[in-house]
Formats: C-alpha cells, sequence, structure tokens
C-alpha cells in the first residue's frame, strides 16, 4: 500500500503483529510504520485494539507473533526498558503519574542521557514548552490536575531524549483549552523532528495535529493513509470510526 | 508471691537503654523488609533468615580471623578486625538477598500477589537446613566486641559499652538510608518503582537491576542487623522465624514503607519489652498482673492496638494505588461435578477397598480436615480479598473448646463438633469486627496478632488448657473409635463443610464479597455494606476453620497451643498458595500435596526440610498460578496456540 | 423547573489542606433536567460530586435530595435514598459478567445480600436484562466485564446505576472514552431516561459537543468557585468561560 | 494388586503406599519418633547414641535370636504430626512398640496415643511430670530425671547457703514453669523463711536478656534459681556478667552443666554455678567407660547428654524385650515395671509404682578451664533419692 509508506524510510515499523489478553485474541495482524518528522495517528473505537498495539510496541504486552523494527533493530520480545534505551518514548493514557514525587523527581526517573540523533530535553527546555509545570517543580504528582499530570507525563517522558514518541490518548478527559495546548505540544516535537505516534479517539484533535492515519477495528487495520485521504472518505469514518 | 519493689529513676533509664538498645536490630531488618516490601509488594518471609545467616556469617568470619592464617598478629581480636567482619558479613548477605531475587522471586514478579511469599517460605525452610548442614546444630557464642567489651557506669547501673554503640548505630543507619532515599536518582527510581514499576521500566530504567539493589540493600541491611547482634545473641537455628515475626510486626507498626516508622516502631517494641520485664509481676486493685510473662504476646498487643487506632500504622500512609503487574482475578467457576463427584466416591471407598491400611487412613483424615482449613481461609484470600496470617486461631480454639466441653463439660463429643465451630465463629466475629476495617497487609498483621493474643491465652492458662503441655485424652466416643468410622465422619463432614462454602460463594453474600474484592467504590454506591459483609464472611470462615480444627482434635487425642500458632496459620497459607488462590479447587489440591509431601519426605530423608523447601520451588516456579491453577493456565495456553496458527 | 428541586445544594464548602477545592457553591436540579457541570481539571468537580454522593464529608454548606438532607451521609445510604452514579474511571467487578454486575446492585437493591445458599446467578435475571437492553449491552450480558471496551463499561455502569430506580444520576465524565457517535448515543439514551422516568441528571464532561447538545443548564466550576451558569448557549458566550476553560474553540463544534 | 487399582486414586497413593511386608522373621522393629529438625542440638548426639545402642546390640547377636532394627521419624515437633507418625510407625513399619519424643506436650500425645493403641511406649526425654504422674497410664514409661527430681537434686545445695532472697527466671513453658514451682515448694519446706523477690517468666529463645538481668539486679537477691538453657541461658550469663549480677549472688541452673549447653559458653561458662548436668570426661564407672571408648571410636566426638539418653532408652526397650521374651505389648509392660538394667550412669530401674526410671543426675558446680566450661565437685544422685514419697506419687497418679 503506496499510502502507508512514510515520506522516508521508516523509524518505526510494525508488521504481522498479534496479540492476547487472556483469551481474548485483542490483535490480528496489525502493521503501521512511521519515520522522524512524522505524527501518525492510530484511529479506533474503544476496545479496538490501539491501546494494544502501542503497549505491544513497547514491550508492554508481549505479542504472540509479529515484527517491531525500531531504527534498525528488531524489539519484539525486548525488555520495555531496553526499548526505551532505544529512543523509544511511551506516555500512557492514564498518565500514571508518581505521585508521591515531586515534579522534578518525576521528571528525574525519566532523564536519560542524550542521543546524537535525538533532541536533547532539559527540565528548562520543557517547562518553556509547559510552562504551568515550572511554577511546580517540588508540588508532588498526586496534588497536581488532570492537564497539569497529562503534561507532566510527556515532560517525564521527553526527559529520555526520545526518538519516537507513542501517546496514548493524549486528549482524553482533558479541558478543552489544555487539548489545545497538547496539539500545541505534538506540533513542536515534530517540529523538533521526533516521530509520533498518537492513538486517539478525537477525529479532530487528530486532524489537527496528525500526518497520516491507521484506523484499527477489531483488533485489525481497516485503513491506512493519510489524513487527507481520510477526510475525503466519509464512508470509511462512518464505518469505522462512528462518527 | 513476688515482693513488690519500686522501680527507680535510676532503673527506669537503664531499662530505657535496654530497649533501645534491644530495637537497634529490629529495626535494621525491618528496615530492609519495609524497603523490600515497598518496592516488590513481596511479603519476604526469609528476611529472617537473612538475620540468622548474618549472624553466622559474622560468627565465621570473626573465628577464620582468630584462628586461621589470616589472623595477621590478632587482627580479628582487634576492633577494625570485628567492624570489617560485620561489615563483610552484612555484604555477603546482601549477595545471598540478590541470589535470592535472581534465582527465584524475578520468575514469579507477575504471579498473583503474596505467592512470592510461597517462594520466600521455601527458602527460609532451605536456608534452614543449609545452616544446619554448615554450621552445625549447637549453639555459637560470638566473641565480644574488642574494644567495646566493657560498661559504662550511668546512675549506679553498668550499662555495657556496646549497647551504647547499637543505639548510635541505628539512627545512623536510619539517617543513611533516609539521605539514599530522599536525596539521590537511585532513591527516585525506587520510590517511584514502589508506585508503578512497570512505567518505571517504560521509562528507561532496569527495573530487574533496580529490584537486585533493593533485594541487596533490605538483604544487607538484615545480615547487618544479624551481625551486630554478635556480641549479644549466639547463633541458632531457631533465630529466623524467632525474628521474622517481630520484623513483620515493626514493619506494620511504623506503616509499610516508612523507614522513619520502622525506627520508631522498633524502640516502642523495644522499649516495651524492656519495661515489661521491669515491672516484673505487679498487684494493682487485688489482681495479679505478670509483665514478664506479658513479654510472650506484648509486640503483637501493641501491633493490634496501634493497628486499631492507626490502621496504616504509625507513619504510614494510605497506599497509593499501586498498579499491580498481576491480571485481575479471573471469574470464580464451580468446580466440574465430573471432578469431585468420582474423587468424593473413590475417597469414601478407601477404607473398604484398603482395610488393612490405617496409616493410609490417618493421612488421609489430616489432608481432609487441612483441606477444609485451607478452603475455609481460601473464602477469605480469594473471593473476599482479604489475606489471614492469623487463621489458625479459629482452628486452635475450636479445637480448645472441643477438648474442654468433652473434659469439662461432659459434653458428648457429637455435640461438641457442633458447638466448637460456634465458639470459633463468635471469636472470629469478634476478631473480625476490627480486621475488616483494615485492608491488605495491615489486615493480615492485624489477624495475626489476634491469633498470637488467643495463642498466648491458651499458652498461658494453664489451669484450664493445660498450658504448653496442651490436654490429652480427647478421644472420639466408641462408635467412631474405628480410624475407618471416624475417617467417614471427616470426610462427610469436611465434604458438607466445602460444599456449603464453596455454595455460598456463588449466592448472592458471596457474590457480594467477590463484588467488593474486584471494587469496593462501586460496591458502596450500590448500597452495600460491605464492611458488614466482610465482617460476617469472616465469622463464617472462623466457623468452618472451627468445624476443622475440632475434628482435628478428635482425631489425634491430643491437643496443645501450636495448633493457634504462626506455623499452623503459615501451613493453611501455604496449602492455599500453593494450590491456587484463583481457583476454588486449588485450596484442596494444596492441602493435599503439602501434607503428603510432608509426610513423604520427612520419611524418606534427613534433610526433608530442604528437600520439602525445593518441592515448593519447583512448583512455584513452574506453576505461578498454583498447581490448580497452572493446569487451567496451560489449557488456556494450548488453545490460544491453536488460534493463532 | 417547577416544585421542589431533586438535588439542590446551598454553600457548599470542602477545603484540603487550607486549598478551597470547593468554595460556597450554590446550584440546583429538577427532575428531568440534565446539569452540565463543567471547568478546567482541578477546578473542584471530583471533589464536589464526591460530596453529593457521600464519599466526602463537606467543610460546610447543605446537600439536600428531595427536600431531605443527605450531606455526610455514607455512600451507600445516599444510594438507597435514590441517587445512582457512574464513575469517571470505571468501577464495575472485574471478575464478573455484564448481566452479573446488574444483578449485583438489584440483590443489594432488594436487599438479598444476606442469602447464602441460593444461586445468585438466578435471581432477578429479566429485571437485570431489561435494564441491559435500556444501554443496549443485552447481547454482550455473558461477556466478563475484566475483557470489555471502555465505552461498553461505561454503559454497563450507567444499567448498574439504573437499578435502584434512582431519582438522581450523577454522571463523571459519562462519554470519556467513548466514540463520537457513542457519545450522542449514551446521553441521548441518559436525556430520554431522564424525561420519560424524571431523573435529575448531574454531570461533567470535556467534550463540550455532548455538553451543548444536550444539557438543559450548565454550570462553570474554576479553582472550586461557580464562576458562570446558564443555557449552554450563555456559557459558550462568556468570555471569563472562554478564558479558562474552553479556549479558541477549535477543539468543538464538530460533533454529531 | 487388584485392590490398588480399583482404587485409581494416583494422587494420595502416589509412592511409598504399598502395603506393609509382614515380615516375622526379620528383625524387631522399635519405632523411634524425635522432633530431630527443632530441637538438632540435643537430638543429633541422641541419634548417635541410638545408633550405638543398636550396633552394639546387633553385634551381640540381637534379641530373642532376632536383630533390632530401629525405624526412625521426625515428628516436626508438633503432637498433631507426632501421633501421625506413630501410627504409621505401628500400622506400616509394623513396629513392636515407640520409644523417643523430646517436647512434653509431644511425649505427653505420643503417650496418650500408646494408651490408646494399647502399646508400650518408653518416652526418653520429656521432663514433665506429667506424663507418669498427674497424666501417666498403664503403657508409658520414662526414662530421664524429671525436671521434679533434677530440682529436688539442687536443694540440698540450696539450702545449705541459708540464702533469704531469690530470685527466679525461667523459660515460659511447661519445662520452666514446673521447675520453677518444684523449686519453690520444696524450697519453701525446708527454709519457711525464704522470699522470692522477683520471678522472670521469658518466652523461650527470646528472652530480653539484658532487661531481664538489670530487673533481677534492681530486685537485690541474695540467689537465683534458673531453668534457662541454649540460646536464652548463654544471653542471660553475658548480659548479666556485664552487669555484674552475679557478683556475690549465688545461682542455680538446672541443665547449665550438660555439654549441650555447657561447651558453647566457651571461657565464659559461669564459674561457682551450681547446676545439674553430665561431665563426660571425668565419671570413671566401668559401664560409662566403656560406653566412652565405644562412642569415641565411632564418631571421633565426645558423647553429649543426649548421647547418653539415646544409648539407654534403646538398651531399656532391648532389655524389656528380653525380660518380657515375646512381642506382646501387656508382656512388654509388665517387663518394663520393676526392670532393671545397666546404662551409662550405672544400673537404673522403671519403677512399677509410677513407671519413672531412676536414672538420676550429676550435681555440681561449674568451673573453667583451659577456656572450657566443666563440672566440678560433682557426685552422681541417684534417681530414687530425689523423688517424693510413695504415698505421694500414689495420690497424683490416677489409679488405671
Amino acid at each position: 500500500m503506496a499510502a502507508d509508506a512514510p515520506p522516508v524510510p521508516a523509524l518505526l515499523q510494525v508488521e504481522g503483529l498479534h496479540a492476547y489478553y487472556g483469551r481474548a485474541h485483542i490483535l490480528a495482524d496489525v502493521a503501521l510504520s512511521a519515520a522522524a518528522g512524522d505524527v501518525l495517528a492510530l484511529l479506533g473505537r474503544n476496545g479496538a485494539g490501539k491501546s494494544t498495539t502501542l503497549k505491544s510496541i513497547m514491550g508492554l504486552v508481549r505479542p504472540a507473533a509479529g515484527q517491531i523494527v525500531f531504527d534498525g533493530v528488531r524489539i519484539d520480545g525486548t525488555a520495555p526498558y531496553r526499548i526505551a534505551r532505544l529512543g523509544l518514548g511511551f506516555v500512557p493514557e492514564d498518565r500514571r503519574i508518581f505521585t508521591d514525587l515531586s515534579v522534578m523527581e518525576n521528571l528525574e526517573v525519566g532523564r536519560q542521557q542524550p542521543r546524537p540523533d535525538a533532541p536533547t530535553w532539559t527540565p528548562e527546555r520543557l517547562f518553556e514548552l509547559f510552562p504551568n509545570l515550572g511554577r511546580m517543580k517540588s508540588r508532588p504528582g498526586g496534588r497536581m490536575s488532570g492537564g497539569e499530570q497529562q503534561m507532566l507525563t510527556i515532560a517525564r517522558t521527553l526527559m529520555g531524549n526520545p526518538k519516537c514518541v507513542l501517546l496514548d490518548e493524549p486528549s482524553e478527559g482533558l479541558a478543552p483549552l489544555i487539548v489545545e495546548q497538547m496539539a500545541h505540544a505534538i506540533r513542536t516535537l515534530r517540529q523538533e523532528g521526533l516521530c509520533v505516534v498518537l492513538s486517539e479517539q478525537n477525529l479532530h484533535f487528530s486532524s489537527l495535529v496528525a500526518d497520516r492515519a491507521v484506523i484499527v477495528e477489531k483488533g485489525r487495520v481497516r485503513f491506512a493513509g493519510t489524513m487527507d485521504e481520510l477526510r475525503a472518505d466519509p464512508a470509511v469514518r462512518e464505518q469505522y470510526l462512528s462518527v | 508471691m513476688s515482693a513488690q519493689f519500686a522501680v527507680t529513676f535510676a532503673s527506669v533509664v537503664a531499662q530505657l537503654l535496654n530497649g533501645l538498645a534491644g530495637a537497634s536490630s529490629l529495626f535494621m531488618v525491618a528496615a530492609g523488609l519495609s524497603l523490600i516490601f515497598g518496592v516488590t509488594r513481596i511479603v519476604n518471609f526469609a528476611h529472617g533468615s537473612l538475620y540468622m545467616l548474618g549472624l553466622y556469617g559474622g560468627y565465621s568470619l570473626l573465628e577464620g580471623l582468630q584462628t586461621s592464617l589470616l589472623s595477621f598478629g590478632g587482627f580479628g581480636r582487634s576492633p577494625l578486625g570485628f567492624w570489617a567482619a560485620v561489615v563483610i558479613a552484612a555484604l555477603l548477605v546482601g549477595v545471598a538477598g540478590v541470589l535470592i531475587e535472581v534465582l527465584v522471586l524475578r520468575r514469579i514478579y507477575r504471579a498473583p500477589e503474596l505467592f512470592q511469599l510461597l517462594a520466600t517460605f521455601a527458602v527460609v525452610l532451605v536456608v534452614k537446613d543449609i545452616a544446619l548442614a554448615v554450621w552445625g546444630a549447637e549453639d555459637l557464642v560470638g566473641p565480644r566486641a574488642p574494644g567495646l567489651s566493657g560498661t559504662v557506669d550511668i546512675l549506679g547501673r553498668h550499662v555495657p559499652q556496646y549497647d551504647l554503640a547499637l543505639i548510635v548505630i541505628a539512627p545512623v543507619v536510619l539517617l543513611g538510608l533516609w539521605l539514599a532515599l530522599a536525596r539521590t536518582r537511585w532513591g527516585a527510581l525506587v520510590r517511584a518503582a514502589t508506585q508503578d514499576r512497570e512505567m518505571v521500566g517504560a521509562l528507561g530504567v532496569n527495573e530487574a537491576w533496580l529490584f537486585t539493589g533493593v533485594f541487596f540493600v533490605g538483604a544487607m541491611l538484615a545480615g547487618l542487623g544479624g551481625a551486630l547482634q554478635l556480641p549479644r545473641e549466639p547463633a541458632h537455628l531457631g533465630l529466623d522465624l524467632a525474628l521474622i515475626a517481630d520484623a513483620f510486626v515493626v514493619t506494620v507498626v511504623g506503616g509499610l514503607g516508612s523507614v522513619p516508622g520502622a525506627f520508631l516502631a522498633a524502640i516502642l517494641i523495644g522499649v516495651v519489652k524492656a519495661f515489661c520485664v521491669a515491672l516484673g509481676t505487679r498487684e494493682w486493685l487485688g489482681i495479679e498482673i505478670s509483665f514478664s510473662r506479658l513479654t510472650l504476646v506484648v509486640e503483637f498487643l501493641v501491633m493490634a492496638a496501634v493497628l486499631i487506632a492507626r490502621p496504616y500504622g504509625l507513619l504510614g500512609r494510605p497506599p497509593a494505588v499501586q498498579r499491580a503487574a498481576t491480571e485481575p482475578a479471573p471469574p470464580l467457576s464451580p468446580p466440574r461435578w465430573q471432578v469431585w463427584a468420582p474423587a468424593l466416591v473413590l475417597l469414601a471407598l478407601v477404607p473398604l477397598a484398603l482395610p488393612g491400611d490405617r496409616y493410609l487412613l490417618v493421612l488421609l483424615t489430616d489432608i481432609i480436615i487441612f483441606a477444609l482449613f485451607a478452603v475455609s481461609l481460601h473464602v477469605l484470600m480469594g473471593p473476599s480479598g482479604m489475606v489471614s496470617f492469623g487463621h489458625a486461631a479459629y482452628f486452635g480454639i475450636a479445637a480448645y473448646a472441643a477438648a474442654l466441653l468433652l473434659k469439662r463439660a461432659a459434653v458428648p463429643m457429637e455435640a461438641t463438633l457442633l458447638m466448637a465451630p460456634i465458639v470459633a465463629g463468635g471469636l472470629a466475629l469478634l476478631f473480625g469486627w476490627f480486621c475488616v476495617r483494615l485492608s491488605g497487609v495491615y489486615l493480615a498483621m492485624l489477624t495475626l496478632a489476634f491469633a498470637q493474643i488467643a495463642w498466648s491465652v491458651i499458652y498461658q492458662w494453664g489451669s484450664l488448657t493445660g498450658g504448653s503441655n496442651g490436654m490429652i485424652g480427647v478421644w472420639p466416643p466408641s462408635w467412631l473409635a474405628s480410624k475407618s468410622a471416624y475417617y467417614w465422619l471427616a470426610l462427610a463432614l469436611c465434604a458438607l463443610g466445602i460444599a456449603f462454602l464453596w455454595r455460598v460463594l456463588f449466592s448472592p453474600f458471596g457474590y457480594a464479597l467477590r463484588a467488593g474484592r474486584d471494587s469496593s467504590l462501586r460496591v458502596e454506591a450500590i448500597g452495600i455494606d460491605l464492611r458488614r459483609q466482610q465482617w460476617l464472611a469472616f465469622a463464617l470462615a472462623g466457623a468452618l476453620a472451627g468445624l476443622a480444627g475440632a475434628l482435628f482434635a478428635f482425631s489425634k487425642g491430643s491437643i496443645s497451643p501450636e495448633l493457634s500458632s504462626i506455623a499452623q496459620s503459615t501451613d493453611a497459607l501455604v496449602m492455599v498458595l500453593l494450590g491456587g488462590v484463583e481457583t476454588l479447587t486449588g485450596p484442596v489440591a494444596g492441602a493435599a500435596v503439602f501434607t503428603w509431601l510432608k509426610d513423604e519426605l520427612a520419611r524418606r530423608t534427613e534433610f526433608w526440610r530442604a528437600l520439602l523447601g525445593l518441592v515448593i520451588l519447583a512448583l512455584v516456579l513452574s506453576f505461578p498460578q498454583g498447581i490448580a491453577g497452572g493446569a487451567r493456565q496451560l489449557w488456556d495456553r494450548l488453545r490460544q496456540r491453536g488460534v493463532a496458527t | 423547573m417547577t416544585g421542589t428541586p431533586v438535588l439542590d445544594v446551598r454553600g457548599l464548602a470542602k477545603a484540603f489542606g487550607g486549598v478551597r477545592a470547593v468554595d460556597e457553591v450554590d446550584f440546583s436540579v429538577g427532575a428531568g433536567e440534565l446539569l452540565a457541570m463543567i471547568g478546567p481539571n482541578g477546578a473542584g468537580k471530583s471533589t464536589c460530586f464526591n460530596m453529593l454522593n457521600g464519599q466526602l464529608r463537606p467543610d460546610a454548606g447543605a446537600v439536600s435530595l428531595a427536600g431531605r438532607s443527605i450531606a455526610g451521609l455514607a455512600p451507600r445510604r445516599i444510594w438507597r435514598l435514590g441517587v445512582g452514579r457512574t464513575f469517571q474511571i470505571t468501577a464495575t467487578f472485574v471478575s464478573m459478567t455484564v448481566r452479573e454486575n446488574v444483578q449485583m446492585a438489584l440483590l443489594s437493591y432488594h436487599r438479598r445480600l444476606g442469602s447464602l445458599l441460593s444461586r445468585a446467578r438466578d435471581l432477578y435475571v429479566a429485571e437485570a436484562d431489561a435494564l441491559l437492553d435500556r444501554v443496549a449491552m443485552r447481547d454482550q450480558a455473558e461477556r466478563v466485564c475484566g475483557v470489555l471496551a471502555y465505552g461498553d463499561l461505561k454503559r454497563v455502569e450507567l444499567a448498574v446505576a439504573l437499578a435502584n430506580d434512582p431519582k438522581l444520576l450523577l454522571m463523571d465524565e459519562p462519554t470519556a472514552g467513548m466514540a463520537p457517535r457513542e457519545r450522542v448515543q449514551l446521553m441521548e439514551l441518559a436525556a430520554r431516561l431522564a424525561r420519560e422516568r424524571a431523573i435529575a441528571v448531574l454531570f461533567t464532561e470535556h467534550d463540550m459537543d455532548v455538553v451543548f447538545a444536550h444539557a438543559d443548564r450548565v454550570i462553570v466550576l474554576d479553582r472550586g468557585r461557580l464562576i458562570a451558569q446558564g443555557t449552554p448557549a450563555e456559557v459558550r458566550a462568556d468570555p471569563q468561560v472562554q478564558a479558562v476553560y474552553l479556549g479558541s474553540g477549535v477543539m468543538y463544534g464538530h460533533g454529531g | 494388586m487388584k485392590r490398588r487399582t480399583v482404587l485409581g486414586l494416583a494422587a494420595a497413593s502416589a509412592a511409598g503406599l504399598a502395603l506393609p511386608a509382614r515380615a516375622q522373621q526379620g528383625p524387631i522393629k522399635i519405632g523411634e519418633l524425635n522432633s530431630y529438625k527443632v530441637f538438632p542440638a540435643f537430638l543429633e548426639p541422641y541419634k548417635k547414641g541410638w545408633e550405638l545402642a543398636m550396633d552394639e546390640v546387633n553385634a551381640a547377636g540381637g534379641v530373642l535370636g532376632r536383630k533390632i532394627e530401629i525405624v526412625s521419624r521426625d515428628d516436626s515437633g508438633t503432637p498433631g504430626d507426632a501421633v501421625r507418625v506413630a501410627e504409621e510407625l505401628l500400622s506400616r513399619e509394623q513396629a513392636a512398640f515407640l520409644i523417643g519424643t523430646f517436647p512434653s506436650n509431644v511425649g505427653l500425645a505420643v503417650a496418650d496415643f500408646a494408651k490408646q493403641r494399647k502399646t508400650l511406649f518408653i518416652a526418653a526425654e520429656p521432663l514433665t511430670d506429667k506424663i507418669v504422674w498427674d497424666q501417666g497410664n498403664r503403657y508409658t514409661f520414662r526414662l530421664r530425671a524429671s525436671t521434679y527430681m533434677q530440682t529436688a537434686m539442687l536443694i540440698p545445695d540450696a539450702v545449705k547457703l541459708k540464702k533469704k532472697r531469690w530470685a527466679i527466671v525461667y523459660p515460659n513453658y511447661e519445662y520452666g514453669q514446673s521447675a520453677t514451682a518444684a523449686f519453690k515448694k520444696l524450697l519453701q519446706a525446708r527454709q519457711p523463711d525464704v522470699t522470692f523477690v522477683i520471678e522472670q517468666a521469658s518466652p523461650l529463645g527470646k528472652i530480653e536478656a539484658g532487661a531481664v538481668a538489670q530487673a533481677i539486679a534492681d530486685a537485690k537477691p541474695e540467689a537465683i534459681f534458673s531453668s534457662l538453657f541454649g540460646a536464652d541461658l548463654a544471653k542471660f550469663v553475658r548480659e548479666g556478667n556485664q552487669r555484674q549480677l552475679f557478683k556475690g549472688v549465688e545461682v542455680f541452673n538446672l541443665l547449665a552443666g550438660e555439654p549441650e549447653y555447657l561447651d558453647p559458653l566457651k571461657d565464659e561458662a559461669p564459674k561457682g554455678w551450681y547446676v545439674t548436668g553430665y561431665p563426660w570426661n571425668e565419671i570413671k564407672i566401668p559401664a560409662h567407660a566403656k560406653f566412652l571408648a565405644a562412642y569415641q571410636a565411632k564418631y571421633k566426638d565426645y558423647p553429649r547428654l543426649g548421647s547418653i539418653v539415646g544409648y539407654s532408652v534403646v538398651m531399656s526397650a532391648v532389655a524389656a524385650i528380653k525380660k518380657a521374651g515375646a512381642l506382646d505389648q501387656e508382656k512388654l509392660v509388665d517387663a518394663m515395671a520393676g526392670l532393671t538394667h545397666s546404662t551409662p550412669f550405672g544400673d537404673i530401674t522403671y519403677r512399677a509404682l509410677d513407671h519413672q526410671s531412676t536414672m538420676g543426675a550429676f550435681v555440681g558446680q561449674i568451673g573453667v578451664k583451659d577456656g572450657k566450661g566443666m563440672m566440678v565437685n560433682w557426685r552422681y544422685v541417684d534417681g530414687k533419692d530425689a523423688l517424693p514419697s510413695d504415698d505421694d506419687v500414689r495420690k497424683m497418679r490416677p489409679s488405671n
């Protein structure tokens, strides 16, 4: 599928991914790819397998079959920390902030060595991206609002200086104003040359930030193409996204 | 009659110092335990064994330094040599901890909660036999600390210099630990992993090594606590279990995961014990109270009081929602009749098929009774989500109730089988009222405290219970005198009891318990008084454990306090975990395998304890869901493979 | 609105460690009415909710349900008085089937929880299925909640919340995690139920398309205070609300 | 075989549940059970003791023309397991009768089991007085000098010192409690003006030695009676020494002269304490010399008191079989009553009156020589001289 291919060589390439949860077959033959500077939206209804796809890439769910290549290295079956150290960052859907740790300590946990081929982040740079955080450096994560936590969880992942970030439902449960800030942040990441893969239900938000989209339904890929192609195809939107 | 004497200021000070010195090692062991629990959620039963290894290791190192060619002109007898031995022993124990973590625990982190406890229980058995083989059975009295073997006069009392050294060392260790946890990257990682280890891994931290590191530090602290006791306590084989209960008490009283809390709790308990000794026997309002006898159980009284007043210990906080690495419990399914009905028939036929084998009947009677005991515990642990470390309280109390009713009140044995469970259920109702107000390990430890209190009452109330000797002549009437008659009775009653409990789990009452375990938030939001349900479940489980206890008493003809002991509670816990918490048949399988294994191995080999430990470890590593759970998982995996290909 | 409101809140306040999470909030909801509570993350919406459902005890203020004070009562007592609720993060019994989840609520409603020997799954099956029909989950009645999709769990929660025939329904972000059309369907369902059964509905929501399409009235909280209230149109036009919450408006207005 | 096929109960019968071979003309099996893993310090030498005895008996041609075989089991220190193991020994191993046990509760449980099964049981070690008195039965006999007897052996020295203010410290269970009760009763009978200024009961194995030593020192006693042993004793000695508790104070300590408990103290063994025990290297009677030589030759180690107990209990068993001339239980029990035979401590008799043997103990003081503790000024006290009057015993013992 030509439309599926990113414009430049893929940084992240997933093929034939299968995953189970207990007895349930969650993913069946999922494929996707994304390149540096590329924002790929993984769309689909709740329960379609978006989150499991991201977790499988990150190694948090062990895929039953399939091949995942990141930056030229096969990473399926690899421990999550090794995947993270290759420069793949993960932002979970429910934020998973360390509530007992302060903002600075949360960032410290995410810190990794700078990478020559990826932007280097410092707390100062991150506070420019998320000004709110800079005003609450020593506040425990548990005493922050949902929006602030969402910023912190992205900042924490960026402290690892990733080449590619997986964002699971970044707009979920946030006030419209905060969602706008998230969109701004994701666009900034793209400008920095990062590869971003995000899972979303919010087509509108996705169309603001993403270049390409993959639609998953019942664990299978039903559409892969550019955002423009998706916009031009109301039937697909209707059938798989219930828009 | 003991004469009363006044407690003077000087003696108060001296006893305070005794308490503080006694608290020092206890603090270190508890801090290590707390650290390990905080990060890995492992209730490390083997922590006492690590402490014991610290003492033995320190002893051997000092012996080596003093007697071998390495003595370097008395280095072993110099203060430097002594402290070097202490530190090296602690580090070696840290390495032992690493071995335990890497070889065993790392493989089962994703197993259901508390399953790791089973593995560490097995480690206790193995380490104990290793220590016996390496160091022999005789107590080993270590040397006094060179340079600190004298005493200091404080208010006319001779206070050992070494005690003062211990009093100084503990806060230094506390400070060091606090700095490491609060001020270093390692500390931040440890605290983060305490809450969400999977996320820490996803951020590029090698959690496995982080855990290993934590285990090293925790084990090293236990080893340090042990090695520091060398000048005060002989190395002997009973140290592991003597200490582990105390260490748990201190950890929980202080608040899980709180190192300063452990410090405070150790001091509190050390000082309370010292003052109980100092008070001796006192008479108040005509009632004589022997405080020195109270030392038997005082730490558990303190723990019960603290937990009732502060459900999360002195400095503990309600735990942040911890992300379990485990999957949620699967739905409960009733055991298939195709399995249990033939099994029951076969069991009933045993006396007819093998009329000569009295012993098989005795063993099977034990297994059947323990199966009911384990199932009654499982009702709490599995579907209700309440772990009890003190389930033997009800087992033992019922055994005593039955025996006393029979011997003292001349109640027919048949009637005692009805009354004893009622007594046990009543006691469970009393204890449960407090317990269900807590959750998690705190709940478990409160059950343990109550069980110990029950045990100590049995143990101390010699005029009624026969004290540590127990009671003999608790035999059933003549129609049950034959082994097969009693076997059938036990089989019938235990099968009925188990069937009743299983039935209850599928009743509205049982559903509400399971609902409460799944989501206490939702349960409250649909009008269910969860505590009340749990409270009644506690009583029900207690009563059925009581039935098992009464049957046990009459099957043996004699009882003694260890029926309510920690060891008996642990056995039940091991049976449930070994079989698998998440299936109904698990506890039955666990009871059968554990009882049979123990009997079989003890008969065949001298080092049966280590062998039992190794077999349990093998089972743990091959069936991380328990024996029954493992069988189910295997089935799932086969099906999955079928679908994928 | 006519007569006594179903829910009436006056001067509600709660502080945590000196921070006023909810500060002198007044509002009421009438029978059959859908009231949306919106505001930035951390504005005090959850605190407010938790005081209404008994999870938290208010520091000050009155909460009355159909004229009866419920402030400070335990959640289960409030439920018995006729308050159903759904949670922001779904709270279901993951080891039970969808039907069993609903049956659980029915068993509690009919006070059958002391029963030790009857089989729970055989009780109130028809009633449970009727409720599941209403939320279009009947076909998944036998599935275990642990494997259900998030949006489906939300619907299970709604069915559970309806089991006690409530006067008031508290829904915390009822459509979070759902696809756009599912959101619409769920809120339409809630609105229909509210009107048919004269249930008062109070909900929080971040999806402004949902709020503006379905709420009868909207109240806006910011830093614990009520800063605006009125019809969706009035609130939408409020510059203060735009500044603290709605933003430029690019994030909504595309739904349906 | 067919029965076993019918019983496809693989789980329960997997291994080792085969029916016992009914070998009538093989060796005579004696069932032995003990808490080897719980009390290894005492029971390892004990095991060596009975192994030596078994070898000697068999080398001499056995008894009744058959060799003896001791089938030994670990009872894990609990009455429940002990009763099960005892059943296994009798029904599966076809043991002729039972010997062994260490803790009192296990001893009593097995005694009651023996009564129920009408089988001879020779309790080797349990010290509780009840096993032969309050709860004695026809089938149970006990070898060792009981708590009461050992306490009584110390009384003459205690009375001689004419100390008025006594402190007591004991491990808080049957043995310590009875020792304390017996000591108070016997001392008060001989010396009515005595006062007990403090009584410290410590949890077994968990004594708060510093606090206990301090509390006793604060009570300013003239003498101390202790029944501590093992780790508790070692801790108490060390903490007491440091706090100068024992300066000018006479100390009596049951069992502290037994090598099991004395040897670990090395040069810190408390000089001058009055103890019961076993000065193995100074006993000159021929029976002991022979035993000592054989033991040292076989194990390259010196015997502990446990070795004596293990050795003697087998000798008792063999003597009983020989006297009974058969393995019939009633004949064996009748043979045991009044049985006299030789042990390394000299001849002993199992009294028909209460089934207690007259094996005595060595009473003396602790001295230190070459950095090792040892007993000095010791004498052997025959058990028969430390027992209450026959009338008193009859009153205590149930009439069955």
